[in-house]
């Protein structure tokens, strides 16, 4: 075994060991939720209308929120000196790490989301929609946002600079899968839309991990 | 040919040569900076016509479009020189990069708020969703974020680094954010008056908008050289050459 | 020149403060980004200097 | 811990290639480390870097290592810059730093397991044998962060007695260990050079005579 499948591996076994890891960013995913109907309007028709949007948003937050410690640990315990000490490539580190992130972020927000749809009365016909936007678009958020964390993994209070320097690199995602959701509930083509973020998900696995892995050299040198 | 590229990038790559040069440059690039600003100015003011549909309001497109421009090429000079320092690991480009930011930045919220004032006589409020708007908004963001970060570690070197990566992942996302903002313009408002967008523009219009353009760009040039300069004085503040400027009065100035 | 006369020009036709205000704004921004560092740059020196002073004093 | 073992195994490392930094200078935040240094690793050596703190021991260190490449001059292994047969180089030598990068809610195994993971030789009984032989026997399946500092250094250092590796690099290693432990890894070390293998280290520690030794002495630099 690798040492990238092994630390994919472990860093799952970690998570399971630690339920908060996972656990909280889908309670943070659903109080940002239950937050929208409170603040702006209940109105069953009015929510169905800003559903899209406000599930999208609430999904980016709350993986922005476990983005913090992707790193952090690894870089603070020497694991990032050992994977850079084995010779393996950084690059497949990079795309290892992404991928543990989504499986704890982003694939439990993609189970979940449709069921959570349901308090926003999002139309019907938009579940489908809404799965398969956060199943391709989630991923991307893990990529990109893995290159955020690595930059900031150094540095003490990364987490607010995290936010500043991710953010705007999400918006493409955020139009895109929010658009899908939007057009399958007025029962309009969306296909799409899917299109795109797949094609930056594309992208995004075969770009991001080179920044990541200069990015998490910075750490390195001492 | 190829050997004298290679000797102007060793040149470029020493901070007194690059010194040295800035100083002979600097006035022929503010001078014509500042004729090309107060001639495109009062042109653009004065003598230009109004536009048939937004009247004189029309005018502040002799500062938001330059502007714009600026910020976009400046974050695509930024990323090169972060590149550059990346690459070849030299410490002139990080430096330039470094300058670059807080000038672009400030060229961006030029942009951003002239949009806005413009925005009021012709929309008949300070803020729309304008896709111009939005994405000059983002690219604000993403100079913060670059600025945030090229000060965030704790080494100069690494904070470099940082900035680079950052500004090199940016390049590459600022044409999918420009897309996808324009398109999600289109999707969400019905064709309205737009600020800047015109099919042609009349000659004595296109004119002074030329000429600031061109005044915008040796400016901002202008200010690199000068903050650029600064840089490289604090880094080499203890070698001979700045001991040397420093206690001769032409130096000073 | 496009207008009749100086009031006029200053009026803008009733865009006056908008265009002003943009303008003005510019002028502020740009001269402050001119100013910066040719501040910066004259404490740098000064800074400098000073400590040569010092130097040369703890030299001699 | 078994005498008998590495005694068969003396002259095991028969493949052994010099390692030889040519010229090296190192620089960090415009002070000089060191200018110029030429260091020669060969087989059997055992070389303790010895200075006052920041003299640059790690950072010497990591560039034998192929952790730093932000240096003047080149290292070879092999009669190649280590950058460049870099998975072949880190697949001979071992590089424990300072940061043990022991994940605290895995237990002694487990994190063993990982280390491991790059030589798919090494087998899952060696791992409880290394872990008895660091008087770790019983604590196999005990979360790391019930254990105290010098046992967590211990499953660190288990690797020494698994990882096939000609070629040790070893920063400040004798950290939180106690005596028993100290005089263990001093008897390894011992041992490893004895076989043939090769050990580059830092320590404040004062190796007791072991006959290969030397030292490179850093000086500060102004």
């Amino acid at each position: 075994m690798s040492l990238v499948t092994a630390t994919i591996k472990r860093d799952l076994v970690i998570a399971a060991r630690n339920p908060g890891e996972w656990l909280n960013p889908l309670m943070f995913f659903l109080m940002v939720l239950a937050l929208f109907p409170l603040a702006v309007d209940p109105d069953p028709n009015f929510l169905a209308k800003i559903a899209a949007g406000v599930v999208w948003v609430a999904a980016l937050l709350s993986t922005l929120l476990s983005l913090d410690s992707l790193f952090k640990a690894d870089v603070e315990d020497g694991t990032l000196e050992q994977w850079l000490a084995s010779g393996e490539s950084l690059y497949a580190m990079a795309l290892g790490k992404a991928f543990t992130h989504w499986c704890i972020s982003g694939l439990p927000l993609t189970i979940v989301a449709p069921l959570l749809a349901l308090m926003m009365n999002l139309p019907e016909n938009a579940y489908s929609a809404l799965f398969f936007s956060l199943l391709l678009g989630t991923p991307i958020l893990s990529l990109l946002g893995a290159v955020g964390a690595a930059l900031t993994a150094g540095v003490r209070s990364g987490g607010l600079l995290l936010s500043l320097v991710i953010l705007p690199l999400y918006t493409p995602i955020l139009i895109f899968g929010a658009s899908a959701v939007y057009h399958a509930g007025i029962e309009m083509e969306y296909l799409g839309q899917l299109g795109f973020l797949a094609s930056f998900l594309c992208m995004a696995m075969t770009l991001t991990p080179f920044a990541v892995a200069g990015a998490l050299k910075l750490n390195l040198s001492r | 040919m190829w050997e004298a590229l290679k000797r102007l990038y060793h040149r470029m790559g020493s901070p007194k040569w690059f010194y040295e040069i800035s100083t002979r440059w600097l006035p022929w690039f503010a001078i014509p900076a500042g004729l090309c600003l107060i001639v495109g100015t009062v042109w653009g003011l004065a003598f230009a016509p109004a536009d048939y549909q937004q009247g004189n309001s029309f005018r502040i497109i002799y500062i938001h479009v330059p502007a714009a421009l600026l910020a976009q090429s400046a974050f695509a000079m930024m990323a090169m020189a972060g590149a550059v320092f990346l690459i070849w690991r030299m410490k002139m480009a990080a430096w330039v990069a470094a300058s670059i930011a807080p000038i672009g930045a400030s060229f961006c919220f030029l942009a951003l708020i002239t949009g806005a004032i413009w925005g009021k006589p012709t929309w008949g409020t300070w803020w729309v969703w304008d896709a111009r708007l939005t994405s000059m908004l983002l690219l604000l963001f993403l100079y913060f974020g670059v600025m945030a970060l090229q000060q965030a570690m704790d080494t100069e070197d690494n904070s470099a680094k940082a900035g680079a990566i950052l500004s090199l992942v940016g390049l590459v996302n600022i044409p999918i954010i420009k897309y996808s903002v324009d398109w999600w313009n289109t999707l969400h408002q019905p064709a309205t008056l737009t600020l800047t967008e015109k099919p042609a523009m009349a000659t004595e219009m296109l004119i002074p908008l030329l000429i600031m353009i061109a005044g915008f760009y040796l400016l901002f040039a202008t200010l690199v050289f000068l903050r650029t300069r600064n840089k490289i004085l604090w880094h080499e503040r203890k070698k001979s050459w700045v001991n040397k400027l420093i206690q001769t009065p032409a130096g000073r100035s | 020149m496009y207008f009749d006369n100086f009031a006029d020009f200053l009026a803008m036709g009733k865009h006056g403060f908008y265009v002003w205000l943009c303008y003005g704004i510019t002028a502020v921004v740009i001269v402050v980004n001119i100013i910066a560092p040719m501040l910066q740059r004259k404490k740098l020196i000064e800074q400098q200097a000073r400590l040569q002073r010092r130097e040369k004093n703890n030299a001699s | 811990m078994t005498p008998s073992a590495s005694l068969e195994q003396s002259n095991r490392f028969t493949h052994f290639c010099d390692l030889i930094a040519h010229n090296v200078s190192c620089e960090r935040d415009d002070r000089i480390l060191f200018e110029n240094l030429s260091l020669t690793v060969q087989k059997g050596d055992l070389i303790q870097l010895v200075g006052p703190n920041g003299a640059g021991k790690t950072t010497l260190l990591r560039l034998m290592a192929g952790l730093n490449q932000d240096f003047q001059g080149e290292v070879h292994w092999h009669g190649e810059n280590i950058q460049r047969c870099y998975q072949d180089y880190a697949r001979q030598r071992l590089y424990i730093g300072h940061l043990s990068a022991i994940k605290k809610v895995l237990t002694p195994l487990e994190n063993l397991r990982w280390f491991v993971s790059s030589w798919p030789e090494v087998k899952e009984a060696d791992l409880w044998q290394a872990l008895a032989d660091v008087t770790l026997a019983g604590y196999e399946d005990v979360p790391c962060q019930q254990l105290s500092a010098g046992q967590q250094r211990r499953v660190a250092l288990a690797r020494l007695l698994v990882t096939p590796t000609p070629l040790w690099i070893l920063d400040e290693p004798f950290t939180a260990l106690d005596k028993e432990g100290v005089a263990w890894l001093e008897d390894q070390l011992a041992r490893h050079v004895a076989a043939g293998g090769t050990v580059l280290i830092t320590s404040h520690h004062a190796l007791s005579d072991i006959p290969a030794l030397r030292y490179i002495e850093l000086g500060m630099h102004k």
